[in-house]
């Protein structure tokens, strides 16, 4: 692929090697260090949750009890949810590429508070270590939703759970801190407001979603951790109090959750899609309202998980049209990406797979949002598998490929290497492939009737079980080999050079691994971000020439 | 054709006539999601060969969407969704206001079963008989967590909530047994939380409900007996006592709340107990079933760890009878002052 | 909840910014985010509040009864006043008068003191009358359905505010300490302003929670 | 800098909220009903947007901190809002004399309180 003549050569010195030994990782400031350990420390998340999905996926490929009882299953499953959504899917692209690259992005030297980057890195150690410490003490099974009045009564270590829950979402709001301010006040002379990069808009929106719904769920968390201590029956209806105040207090942050887990995908599509088709996007105004508009509008959608549960007719209507706004903007974006493929130069690339992947799977699970977002429909897919394929579409099949995507496409930037290109690209596939297999089969599971948090079904459900059982293996085979070849490239991987994509993106102008300070000289950038039609060498002077 | 689809969906029959409604939507936004999903799939393809990449470095067009572009983006999914939103939430209005002269039944949900009542004191457990072709408002409420009543042959699914009654009504179209579902998370059997409508002709239910209502009368205080027959010690109990007196359980528990060389069994189901290690655990079923096979595990403060494993020399169906049996040993629950109860609102139609 | 961590984030003459108005930009801007979280976490509180007061609006109008108003409005009093001897403060130290500016620190600590020790004086008049939260309410002169919900709320809404009064009389005690040894000057006092801005919004919480539960 | 914060402007707003303060108080012992609320909290608005835009040093700065401040207070609209608005239209105090009295749950019984529930 590469063009040019000469092979090209790891900088003398850089991030990785400008200071050594353990105490300098553990005590750094350096935006990419803070980032390639969270990187570090999600993937071992994501093992352990990968590990209790393919527990559950297991046991439910049979009716009755198998590997485990059902109070195991209950746990796996509880665990699972909360292991993926709050120790892996809420700080994943945020804290590990968001950290690295937002700084690169802007030209700055580093985010505005680097202590508070490091604070927030040991925060979510702690949180993450407090709630492995639950899940020895047996774990939870509440679901990752902690439905009070059950979450208040069971006998299960709840507590250390909510309370890991509870600090690794301090973690989080000390991150969007840090990350709003910097994008606001550290920006290189050229960056102006509409020059910032897609994918810092993106983070950009997710730190304003971070900072203002992550205090509520941690005072709810507060309240039911205060419920189980003093029995303090906010929640019960025997002292006069309501259930409902629970899951709206509690989905007023889950259901934004939702966007801080997918709208960094959002950005890194938003890159990879303009890089890997060299085109500027067919509306950088219609990426950027879309957004902070799913930041904003994202707010206002949560009661959507409340048709059945109760809540009056009316909300329910409101919730029902709000939720369809916010799908408008995930609509456009979709319509946007496609915009920008044409008249490009496509380049296909193991990311521009996932990005591929990354549109089909969130169309699908975008539509599927809307379906169980209207009122009627939603009564019957309620809690059932539709909603799990549903979300799990949108949380593996949209955040995960772009997660995916994303390690690809800066792999060279953090480590300056590359990994076997031929094989990613074949995983690529293998992966969207077992992804479509583990949970297409759920949909159908949820038209047929089956709820979720089921430790045994009756048996017209099995084959469709065995069918996404079999995906998920599939799925999991996928990650091994990913895991294999990117490990295995960290060392033996061709040397990448400074801009092995070509790329436009103000990231690349500095050399892959980046110094210490990110850029030699303090950086000026006098072109947007996404402009391929403009005749300039700067861009590729990166190439070793 | 929507019998087709509803195999190519896997669907299971329309049972109901909200079912009729609710697959309606279904169908219009599936068959729209496929048919854009079509266009868009052929538009990246056709973008993916005819722009692949022909050089390195290549330069592209500067491309910028028109406004009216963008108003399409916009305003054509947008009225679709808001089409969509409006024709369910007219349904679910629907759906959740039932016609006047509906059957009214109570449902109660339970750790981990379904208890049916009708206004006029005869009730089943497990069971919900119904008349066919006849509006039935279901009158939901919990006992303890929250559940959530479902039917998936009716597209029906309402929570039942502690301390509420919710309500949802359904016309079920013919004769025939239909699968009770509880589709909100609530513990351990959750999955296991079942129960069946069984729908009659109306001249059959008329029929059963007569013969319901000539079992003996209940005295005035009473709960009817079908009703409370889920409450009474079961025969699961009685053969938990006996395996009890068998295995020598006794001496070391009591059942009268007498302190002994072991805790006492009387209200031990759920309560909370302070542990040797300092923590504090839930008697629930875990924690009793554990405390047979694995007793030196989780010791209760103030007791020693005295009591034999139990381990292989009982049979799960006798552990579950023992459990079964010190659950029944509730103490007698206080009953609120009058004061306190709900007083009575003619349910508003 | 550490609000010393972000109420004093910059390094002076932190490197990675080109110079001081733009460090105290940022300063001030991650401060006021920070904030934003602070009262977003209130607000879960007085979510709780609205909802209940509009499920039980008799209740919540005789429960006003069994409160304390008047030391409920010293309390409101003892907090403005204490505001106020910050803001002066800070006005102080940017005319560059550090022994001003630390007595006026002294003072909004003492107030703050004084602040929590008349809750604590009420905390104890309610736990006497057993109007404690939850399953330890036994309040008998205030026994209606839903009366434990309602000091439930007070008891909860009022203790997370007692925790930020706390947190902030420490945060305005070490300020106070590197005031008087000298540390800021006119030209540089950032910290000071952002542990004011922490001390002002207790003060602004306050300033809801004394009409919602003594006066109407 | 314009608008600075000095000893005339700290005090006259010190002055203006010990002055409202008293107001609110005052206007609380007239037992305005419902409005007493409305007018109380309207009270305290005012006093924060003083606090907020003389003390917090909100009138020295433009854009960011303004844009938080003017979010932050959106957003508790939003969640109280929308909670209201649900609430508000639930069904009136449905409590039809089910054959079953609410079992209280496990290990929380035997304390007063209680209502059937959130009408």
């Amino acid at each position: 692929m590469s063009q040019s003549g000469a092979e090209p050569v790891m900088p003398e010195r850089h991030y990785l090697n400008a200071e050594r030994g353990l105490w300098s990782w553990l005590t750094t400031h350096d935006h990419k260090r803070i980032g390639l350990m969270f990187l570090g420390l999600l993937l071992l998340m994501f093992l352990l949750g990968g590990v209790y999905a393919l527990a559950l996926r297991i046991e439910l490929l049979t009716p009755g009890e198998t590997i485990m009882s059902r109070l195991a299953y209950n746990r796996s499953f509880t665990l699972h949810g909360v292991v993926m959504v709050w120790l892996f899917l809420i700080p994943s692209i945020p804290s590990a590429f968001g950290n690295f690259l937002l700084p690169l992005m802007i030209g700055a030297k580093d985010v505005a508070f680097p202590r508070l980057n490091l604070a927030s890195l040991y925060l979510y150690v702690l949180g993450a270590a407090i709630t492995l410490w639950g899940i020895l003490q047996g774990g939870a099974d509440t679901g990752w939703t902690f439905y009070t009045p059950y979450s208040t009564a069971t006998g299960t270590a709840v507590l250390p759970v909510l309370l890991g829950v509870f600090v690794v979402g301090f973690s989080t709001i000390l991150t969007g801190v840090n990350f709003i301010t910097t994008v606001h006040t550290m920006r290189a002379p050229g960056v102006t407001w509409t020059k910032i990069p897609l994918f810092v808009w993106a983070i950009y929106g997710t730190s304003i979603i971070q900072v203002l719904a992550t205090p509520v769920l941690g005072m709810v968390l507060v309240l039911v951790m205060l419920e189980r201590l003093g029995g303090l029956g906010f929640f019960d209806p025997a002292r006069g109090g309501d259930p409902l105040l629970y899951q709206h207090l509690f989905w007023f942050y889950s259901h934004p959750a939702v966007y801080i887990m997918i709208l960094p995908g959002m950005g890194v599509i938003s890159e990879a899609v303009c890089a890997f088709t060299r085109k500027n996007p067919f509306s950088y105004r219609v990426l950027v309202v879309s957004t902070v508009g799913i930041a904003f509008v994202g707010f206002l959608t949560w009661g959507h998980h409340m048709f059945v549960s109760g809540a009056s007719t009316l909300g329910a209507g409101a919730f029902s049209v709000l939720s369809m706004l916010v799908a408008i903007f995930t609509a456009l974006k979709i319509f946007t990406w496609l915009g920008t493929m044409y008249r490009g130069s496509i380049w296909i690339t193991t990311p521009f797979v996932y990005v591929l992947g990354f549109i089909f799977l969130l169309f699908f699970g975008g539509m599927s949002g809307v379906a169980v977002a209207v009122t009627s429909a939603d009564i019957h897919w309620h809690d059932t598998y539709f909603v799990v394929a549903h979300f799990h579409f949108i949380m593996v099949g949209a955040s995960l490929m772009a997660f995916l995507g994303a390690l690809h496409y800066w792999f060279p930037k953090m480590f300056g290497r590359r990994y076997p290109e031929a094989l990613g690209i074949g995983t690529a596939v293998l992966i969207i492939f077992g992804f479509i297999a583990t949970f297409l089969p759920q949909f159908l599971l949820g038209n047929m009737g089956m709820p979720r948090r089921y430790a045994d079904y009756p048996e017209r459900f099995q084959p469709l079980h065995v069918a996404s059982t079999a995906g998920a293996s599939l799925l999991g085979f996928g990650f091994l080999i990913i895991a294999i070849y990117l490990i295995w490239s960290l060392r033996h991987g061709r040397v990448a050079g400074r801009n092995p994509w070509e790329s436009r993106g103000y990231e690349w102008t500095s050399e892959s691994p980046p110094p210490k300070s990110n850029f030699h000289e303090p950086p000026s950038f006098p072109y947007p971000p996404h402009d391929y039609a403009r005749p300039d060498v700067a861009p590729e002077v990166g190439r070793a020439a | 054709m929507s019998e087709l689809l509803r195999h190519l969906l896997f669907l299971p029959r329309a049972g109901s006539t909200l079912a009729d409604r609710v697959d309606g939507i279904h169908f219009f936004i599936i068959i729209i999601t496929f048919i854009v999903a079509v266009c868009i799939g052929l538009t990246g393809f056709v973008f993916l060969v005819r722009f692949r990449r022909q050089q390195a470095f290549a330069m592209t067009p500067h491309v910028q969407a028109p406004m009216w572009l963008e108003g399409l983006f916009i305003g054509v999914p947008l009225s679709f969704f808001l089409l969509w939103g409006v024709m369910g939430f007219r349904d679910f209005v629907w759906a959740k206001n039932p016609p006047a002269g509906a059957l009214d039944v109570y449902v109660t949900g339970k750790q981990w079963m379904w208890k049916f009542a009708y206004p006029d004191g005869i009730g089943s457990v497990g069971e919900l008989y119904v008349p066919m072709n006849k509006p039935v408002r279901v009158l939901i409420t919990s006992r303890d967590v929250v559940h959530s009543f479902y039917v998936p042959e009716f597209r029906l699914k309402q929570d039942a909530l502690p301390g509420r009654y919710t309500e949802m009504w359904f016309q079920v179209k013919r004769p025939g047994r239909y699968q009770v579902l509880c589709a909100e998370y609530c513990g351990l059997d959750h999955s296991h939380m079942r129960a069946e409508v069984v729908a009659l002709e109306p001249g059959d239910f008329e029929a059963w409900r007569a013969r319901q209502k000539s079992l003996p009368e209940p005295g005035p205080g009473e709960e009817p007996l079908v009703v409370s027959g889920a409450d009474a010690p079961g025969p699961l109990a009685e053969l938990g006592r006996a395996v009890a007196t068998r295995k020598g359980c006794f001496q070391c528990h009591t059942v009268d709340g007498t302190p002994h060389i072991g805790p006492t069994w009387l209200g031990l189901y759920q309560r909370e107990e302070s542990l040797q290690s300092g923590e504090r655990i839930r008697a629930d079923v875990a924690y009793l079933t554990e405390s047979m096979m694995d007793p030196a595990a989780k010791v209760v403060a103030g007791f020693n760890p005295v009591m034999p494993n139990f381990q292989g020399r009982l049979s799960p169906q006798e552990v579950a009878a023992i459990v079964e049996f010190i659950k029944s040993l509730r103490p007698e629950r206080p009953v609120p002052p009058a004061a306190q109860e709900p007083t009575y609102v003619p349910v508003r139609r | 909840m550490q609000p010393e961590a972000s109420a004093r984030p910059v390094v002076p003459h932190a490197e990675h910014f080109g110079d001081e108005a733009s460090r105290q930009n940022a300063a001030h801007l991650g401060m006021w985010i920070f904030l934003a979280t602070e009262v977003l976490l209130f607000a879960a509180l007085f979510a709780p509040y609205a909802l209940y007061r509009l499920a039980y609006p008799e209740l919540f109008h005789q429960a006003r009864e069994h409160m304390d108003l008047t030391l409920g409005t010293i309390n409101t009093y003892v907090l403005v006043s204490s505001s106020v001897l910050v803001a002066l403060a800070v006005a102080s130290i940017r005319k560059g008068r550090e022994l001003v500016a630390s007595a006026l620190l002294v003072g909004a600590v003492v107030l703050g003191i004084t602040f929590l020790c008349i809750k604590g004086m009420e905390y104890a008049h309610h736990a006497k009358d057993k109007a404690l939260p939850g399953a330890h309410y036994a309040f008998h002169q205030f026994a209606v359905p839903g009366a434990s919900l309602y000091f439930t709320l007070y008891w909860i809404m009022t203790g997370v505010h007692a925790v930020h009064v706390t947190v902030g009389v420490g945060v305005l005690s070490v300020l106070c300490g590197q005031t008087l040894s000298g540390k800021f000057s006119a030209a540089y006092h950032t910290p000071l302003e952002l542990g004011g801005m922490y001390w002002h919004l207790v003060d602004i919480v306050w300033l809801f929670l004394w009409p919602l539960l003594y006066l109407s | 800098m314009e608008g600075t914060l000095g000893y005339g402007k700290a005090l006259l707003v010190g002055v203006a909220l010990l002055a409202l303060t008293t107001l609110s108080y005052g206007l609380s012992r007239l037992h305005l009903g419902n409005w007493g609320l409305v007018v109380a909290l309207a009270i305290a608005a005012i006093k924060v947007s003083l606090v907020a835009f003389f003390y917090m040093h909100l009138s020295e700065r433009s854009g960011g901190p303004r844009l938080v401040f003017a979010t932050a207070g959106l957003f508790v609209v939003i969640l109280i809002g929308l909670i209201l608005v649900e609430a508000s239209d639930r069904p009136a105090a449905v409590m039809p004399p089910g054959p079953f009295s609410i079992e209280r749950l496990p290990g929380l019984d035997s304390q007063p309180g209680g209502e059937g529930g959130v009408r």
